[in-house]
């Protein structure tokens, strides 16, 4: 099939329609509008609801009532809606509800801007809404990747009955690239015999975060921290660029590793040895990528697109083992290129720091 | 063939859209393109611009910082982004809106009355497309003709009536270029 | 001998964890009486939130989503949009409906959902140890309003038939009592209404119920309704304030 | 005459007295004794006397009462 | 001065009132009432405002007002409701507020239950809400330190113009101890020249999170992690108990450090080497008290109400040079103190996992 | 020759970010007329949230707190209850207000905290790119309603003025517009009648404001101040909803 | 016969001709010329026929304009 | 000296207030002491339970999983924490509402009639205390006279006059453990 031309926030859109989402809730935010006016025109075609809701809140809450009835259910907003949603994922994870939320992460803390960011790693991958919760992240770092992730999204949610956030920042959801969409398939949305939809004539069903004696609570978090060391087992996704006898070893997710990608390509050019490790899922972090890479690699440069948050990832990951540098711009500010290969070539041969 | 493109100037002069039809074109032509816009801080009315990356391979980074060419619609937007292209790259200044002229020396400069060439072929709403088609001719990076079929296929089939007068306007900034650097080569 | 009142096969067969003379026990018994009565069991969702009826899920013996404090509105969104077939309430408290849940309320309302709101109204945060809600009374002494409520200092109590009433999306509005036998009659009379309005697709629902909380009041119960009746049926008058003309 | 049966789910009722309080027959009265909830519940004492018109049902929040009456056809 | 028996929740409020607090904004939740319902009786006594606002997403908010407008301020939720308020915290954070935030800990995720839990330390000390910013957290472990820090945490929220969090959870709040309350002292406000008051006559203030401009976004930003730093630097609290000779080194916070200290007592008394460190700051983490034992301890037990959270900090402070061990409850459980003691009895010498 | 008109002083003279006939710099100077006429300029405080006024705060030279999407009520409260003598006021848009803010005015309302609450009916959110607001007409088209507002899915547009007349604590309710210089010569009565309020410590006021968004609404200017006389007006009638006694 | 004077800064103005649909007089017009911004700013046409009314200025959503009128003692 | 004692019956059996008593007394007496309860799932009416610690020395853990003594006012409590007391603890059992005895051979176990007491006192109000001077009597962690003048501090004035019914409460409690150990040794 032809490639066309597309948004990142459009491709969320149609990716999610082509993996049989039929219901988004949500509240307009900049960065991400393109998404909500897509599937405002797109969702009513295929017989399928765009619902805005009068806030973030609303919208976390109705996804937990559509998931809970059953449907293929997405939400989407930016930082300060996410952080309202806090509360709404906490209960979504505490019920087993699957569903995707998107975050288009842009600059903060507070209103901060509009600007592309990747600040709120931390409180994707650590869950910041209260409790003992994961969510699984996905970062997708094109146009193209955004349609295939997506699919994987909602099975994902599907398979651990468990949120799936795709954080992506404002470059990822206005750049437009050319995709191959393929043929729209019929999809088939695994069965969900705890849906509560009305016993008709069944077993009753319960949808429910409360489990009010501590023994029954702590039972059921032990069950989802089996659920989640499952995750951290089998779903762990990344890309290697060039790491083949990279002496210097960058780990970038989203945009801030296409930029790394441009910084390899130069280093190699000039000879240094340097490849990238681009984490897919930020939640479970892929320290399997690590381990083949860790003995020949001197040292490992994070770039990120923040003060400096999955940092802790690779550090928890390689464990003092290697060295463990950072460079990171903020606030809506991108790295650049040339600065990062600057950057490598200070710590080349390991005179970092 | 790398080719990173940015195009600047005032929110409302279609830059944007500009930028979309060169990527386009470069998608039609099987190379691997990518376009990112930029907002000023301004919600509209303020600057906007865009990067619009052409290539032969993969395209690693979309972000378009160090521009191969430039094409600026205001004065401030050259102002801004002078700097940026690389040595031996390309500026393309609107003459019509843009009083001043650019510094650099490693650069070409190539000055297009844009505005005023488009009124003369019927309408101003062309200025860009006349820039574009300068750009088209000095650089290669896509065909006029790749630019025609995007056109056919972005615009929606009422305005199918205004190709024709697109592509007079590609091939009058063609035209242009191509007379200045033979008048620089003579 | 035919029985003439037993207990509606929608709720379950267990004791309940309410304080004695608490009346949403009694509000429990008329929602599962109307289910039975309009013969929809099979095909309805409850939504409770978080108050002293969070275990309401336990008692209504068809499905049933518990809720986040206050989103029930939001949550029956959700149910309803993908099951537009089913019959969805909501089991609500005033500090979950009247405060906390503010927004979700009148949207919903607004929006015109299709569902059904039980409202309960008893003029505490019972749940959490009687602090004052938006619909304590001036004067009324909570733990949170030691010296009593203060206009002054927390303005005025809600009043949420009144207030969503004016929104074009609702259909069917009540406030009723179950203070004493002929209220109970009524007030279940407007619960059937609420989900006949439902059922007929006409809009969004909603029944205030002027509920006891004697615990929470320190009153022995059968003062408690005296209370009820005395103070707050003046402030809350009872009555349909919207209805469709296609309802009785 | 009316003949009307209650019967009271003893270990159900919490002895909040509202059915004694609303009986148009003051005929309900509370035990002496305890049920297993701790409570002196509710308990009827002259059978006879009742009319079988539930109110003490309608007015009781944890559906102790259950109320039966002879259905008297006519012709 | 006498001692008096106080409820930790009543105790937070009256360590409020005694550090100058005078405003409240707060919605009730489970397990804290006691301290609204104290501060409700309390705050008008001294002239104070005790408001109850119509959901905590408000209570922040107002926070966020009064703060600006100059005040000493506080609010206090447990989990659910500290959720709500992530937005609003990275709003106070970007606009440089200074404010207590109480979290009683629950038993989560979603609903959960209202037992005592440790399962927000990620949310607290990463920040749950968007975008790069910290909040201080303060851990009391008892009745008299809750007294204590309060004044503490209403002076680090003026001295760095930031939120302050204090974390406890159900069990603090509702066990009695002795307090010594000492004389109520007049408390100066530190001055606030940055309040916006109206202007009576002076210059325009303005109190805001909004930096449009990437360039200037990330200046804030890098202004902002410089104080981070410094907090970093300065205010590293830690209890060291039994730490001399210490083989296995326990690291414990609030409720579980208490059991833990039991468990150390009964190790002592078997003559096991065995020690604690109590964490007092969660953020900052108090690295500091680990370079001193780092040398003798042949591995660090981390034991939490929670799943494992702040054992991550302790990795990331170990670094690799020692084994980190974690033993946990959750759900509102309590770790019990033979259950630990059996578990450091395994690592012994060494001989865990 | 006197000046008959010229700039207030309580707004910065710099020039605003406004699109071109955007009214929100009408209302913008209305209220810096009303507190210079009210000579409160050093004691005001201003709070503005985000929407297109999120830069409200460079315009207005009095002290301003830029607050978040919806809860500039919340912060308002917390402002005006630590500076009661203070002069307290909120700008918030239909989406800002209507929406995500719908609690938090509810409940200032309710409590009756005494500031003033300028609130700006554009139908849209004009911010983000012109999304249905709550507000939005029924057949209105917007970015997220591109078939037009359908009643069937997203309910009808909310009555801000009228829901919160209901509530005790409100002492001063207005509706006004700026399409035509008469309305705007009324919209200013309106809004120094609010301040008034305040400042005589009545309670809550509020003065909802018909305004013009000719970029999203897809409209040149004048065209714009048509459609909003034609479509809004009848829909949103104007008038004062609300008023006390002691104000005339 | 009124005497009054509207000024126009210019540099403000966005060109929305609102002063132009609503001055009673019909005298404002948008000028030629583009100011700094990008707009055509509305200028005064016949400043003699203008009453001073300050209705364009009440309008004008920029502040641009600014209106004096003779004050006429009398006595 | 170090002691923890847990309280446990049905809420509203005034179990939580009489370990205030306690622990009140123990920081009178200058011990270190902590209170702290424990609600079972219902919000009332269901069973709650404290734990009391005195200690001579600073009290690492307050939670009380492995009491020294345990007073058990209702029969679930008692088959619930029975299995948890130190071996050589106290059980004090109120036979007045608990018709079953304690299995634990290894644990000295009392069984007081405190509500037929307490009535024969006047007021079946101060069974609490019955159980309390019986605890006080066999384990000495603090006076009467240190709980007769917590009473003082913790009533209101107005009810002051209850004070001397509590104390009575006390010493037949005591008295009865006192007679009943004679009866024992004798
Ligand atoms: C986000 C959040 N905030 C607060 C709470 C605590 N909470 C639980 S129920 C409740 C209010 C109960 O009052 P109401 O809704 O009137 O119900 P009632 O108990 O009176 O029946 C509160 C504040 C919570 N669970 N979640
Ligand atoms: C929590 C949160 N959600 C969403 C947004 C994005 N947002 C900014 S302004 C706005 C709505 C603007 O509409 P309105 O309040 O009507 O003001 P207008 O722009 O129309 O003047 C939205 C949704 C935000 N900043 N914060
Ligand atoms: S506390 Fe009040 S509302 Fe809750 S169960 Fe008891 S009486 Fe009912
Ligand atoms: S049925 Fe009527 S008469 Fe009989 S006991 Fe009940 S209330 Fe009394
Ligand atoms: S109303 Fe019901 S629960 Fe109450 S006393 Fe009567 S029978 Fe018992
Ligand atoms: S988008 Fe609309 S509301 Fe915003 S400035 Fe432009 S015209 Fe005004
Ligand atoms: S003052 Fe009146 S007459 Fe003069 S230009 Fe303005 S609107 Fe026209
Ligand atoms: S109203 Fe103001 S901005 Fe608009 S055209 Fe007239 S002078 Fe210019
Ligand atoms: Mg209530
Ligand atoms: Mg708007």
């Amino acid at each position: 099939m032809a490639k066309i031309l597309m948004k990142g926030n459009e491709a969320i859109g149609e990716g999610a329609v082509r993996a049989g989402c039929r219901y988004f809730f949500g509240y307009p935010i900049t960065p991400q509008s393109e998404l909500p006016h897509y599937l405002a025109k797109r969702l009513p075609e295929v017989g399928g609801l765009y619902l805005q809701s009068e806030s973030e809140t609303a919208a976390i809450n109705m996804v937990y009532g559509a998931a809970g009835a059953g449907a293929r259910v997405m939400t989407s907003s930016s930082g300060p809606g996410i952080s309202l949603m806090q509360e709404g994922i906490s209960y979504l994870a505490g019920a087993e509800l699957p569903c995707v939320i998107v975050n288009m992460i842009r600059g903060g803390p507070g209103l901060g801007n509009i600007a592309p960011a990747q600040s709120d790693y931390f409180q994707a991958t650590r869950g910041g809404g209260h409790g003992d919760y994961r969510v699984i992240v996905l970062a997708p770092a094109s146009v193209q990747e955004i349609i295939d992730l997506m699919q994987v999204a909602f099975d994902l949610a599907d398979r651990y009955r468990n949120p799936v956030m795709v954080a992506g920042d404002g470059i990822l959801g206005q750049m437009m690239e050319p995709v191959e969409l393929g043929e729209e398939k019929e999809i088939e949305i695994p069965p969900r015999p705890w849906a509560a939809t009305g016993r008709m004539g069944g077993d009753k069903k319960l949808i429910s975060s409360l489990y009010i004696v501590p023994e029954e609570l702590e039972q059921h978090n032990l069950k989802l921290a089996q659920k989640y060391t499952l995750i951290i087992e089998q779903e762990q996704r990344w890309e290697e660029y060039q790491l083949a006898g990279a002496k210097l070893v960058l780990v970038a997710f989203g945009t801030a590793a296409r930029i790394c990608k441009a910084v390899v390509d130069r280093c190699r050019e000039e000879g240094l040895a340097v490849g990238l490790i681009r984490p897919i899922t930020l939640w479970p972090f892929p320290q399997k990528a690590f381990a083949p890479v860790i003995n020949e690699a001197e040292g490992f440069l994070v770039v990120e697109m923040s003060l400096g948050q999955m940092v802790e990832d690779v550090r928890l990951t390689v464990n003092g083992r290697r060295p463990v540098y950072f460079y990171g711009r903020c606030g809506g500010m991108l790295p650049v290129a040339a600065d990062v290969v600057r950057e490598v070539k200070k710590l080349y041969g390991g005179e970092g720091q | 063939m790398y080719q990173a493109i940015l195009i600047a100037g005032f929110g409302g002069q279609g830059v944007l859209s500009t930028g979309q039809l060169l990527a386009y074109a470069g998608m039609l032509e099987g190379k691997h393109v990518s376009w990112i816009p930029s907002y000023g801080p301004e919600m509209r009315g303020g600057t906007a611009n865009c990067g619009v990356t052409i290539s032969d391979y993969p395209i690693s980074s979309p972000v378009v910082t160090e521009p191969t060419s430039l094409i600026v619609m205001n004065r401030p937007s050259l102002e801004k982004f002078e700097g940026s292209v690389v040595p031996g790259g390309l500026i393309l200044v609107n003459s019509s809106l843009i009083d001043i002229k650019a510094t650099r020396k490693d650069v070409r400069v190539y000055y297009i009355p844009a505005n005023e060439l488009a009124e003369e072929l019927g309408s101003s709403k062309v200025a860009n497309n006349v820039i574009l088609g300068a750009l088209l001719e000095l650089t290669g990076v896509v065909t006029p003709d790749a630019v025609e079929k995007s056109l056919r296929e972005v615009l929606p089939p009422h305005r199918h009536d205004m190709i024709p007068l697109n592509r007079r306007a590609l091939e009058a900034g063609a035209a242009l270029v191509h007379r200045s650097a033979a008048a620089r080569a003579g | 001998m035919q029985k003439v009142f037993t207990r509606p096969r929608s709720l379950k067969d267990i004791p309940t964890h309410y304080c004695p003379g608490c009346t949403h026990g009694i509000v429990h018994r008329l929602v599962a009486e109307v289910i039975d009565e309009l013969d929809i069991f099979d095909r309805t969702i409850g939504v409770a939130p978080v108050g002293c009826s969070v275990f309401a899920y336990n008692y209504f013996d068809c499905d049933m989503f518990q809720a986040s404090h206050g989103r029930a509105p939001a949550v029956a969104t959700g149910i309803k949009r993908v099951l537009p077939d089913r019959v969805v309430f909501t089991y609500q408290g005033d500090g979950d409906l009247a405060a906390i849940g503010t927004g979700e309320i009148v949207h919903a309302a607004a929006r015109g959902e299709k569902f059904t709101v039980i409202f309960i109204n008893n003029a505490i945060y019972a749940m959490t140890g009687g602090q004052m809600a938006p619909t304590t009374l001036l004067g009324q002494k909570t733990t949170t309003t030691p010296y009593g409520r203060d206009k002054e200092v927390n303005g005025y109590p809600v009043k949420i038939a009144e207030m969503l009433s004016v929104l074009d999306g609702t259909a069917y509005v009540a406030r009723v009592s179950v203070h004493d036998p002929a209220s109970v009659v009524k007030a279940k009379k407007a619960i059937k209404r609420a989900f006949e309005v439902q059922l007929a697709g006409l809009g969004f629902s909603l029944v205030e119920v002027l509920s006891a909380c004697p615990t929470n009041w320190g009153l022995p119960p059968v003062e408690a309704l005296k209370w009820l009746a005395e103070n707050m049926i003046p402030y809350y008058p009872l009555g349909e304030y919207k209805k469709p003309a296609e309802v009785g | 005459m009316v003949v009307a049966r209650v019967t009271f789910r003893e270990e159900r009722c919490k002895g909040c007295e509202l059915c004694v309080n609303f009986c148009p027959r003051g005929i309900i009265t509370m035990a002496k004794h305890i049920n297993s909830m701790g409570f002196h519940p509710a308990t009827i004492e002259d059978q006879s006397r009742c009319t079988g018109c539930a109110t003490c049902a309608r007015m009781c929040p944890d559906l102790v009462i259950e109320v039966e009456r002879e259905v008297v056809r006519v012709g």
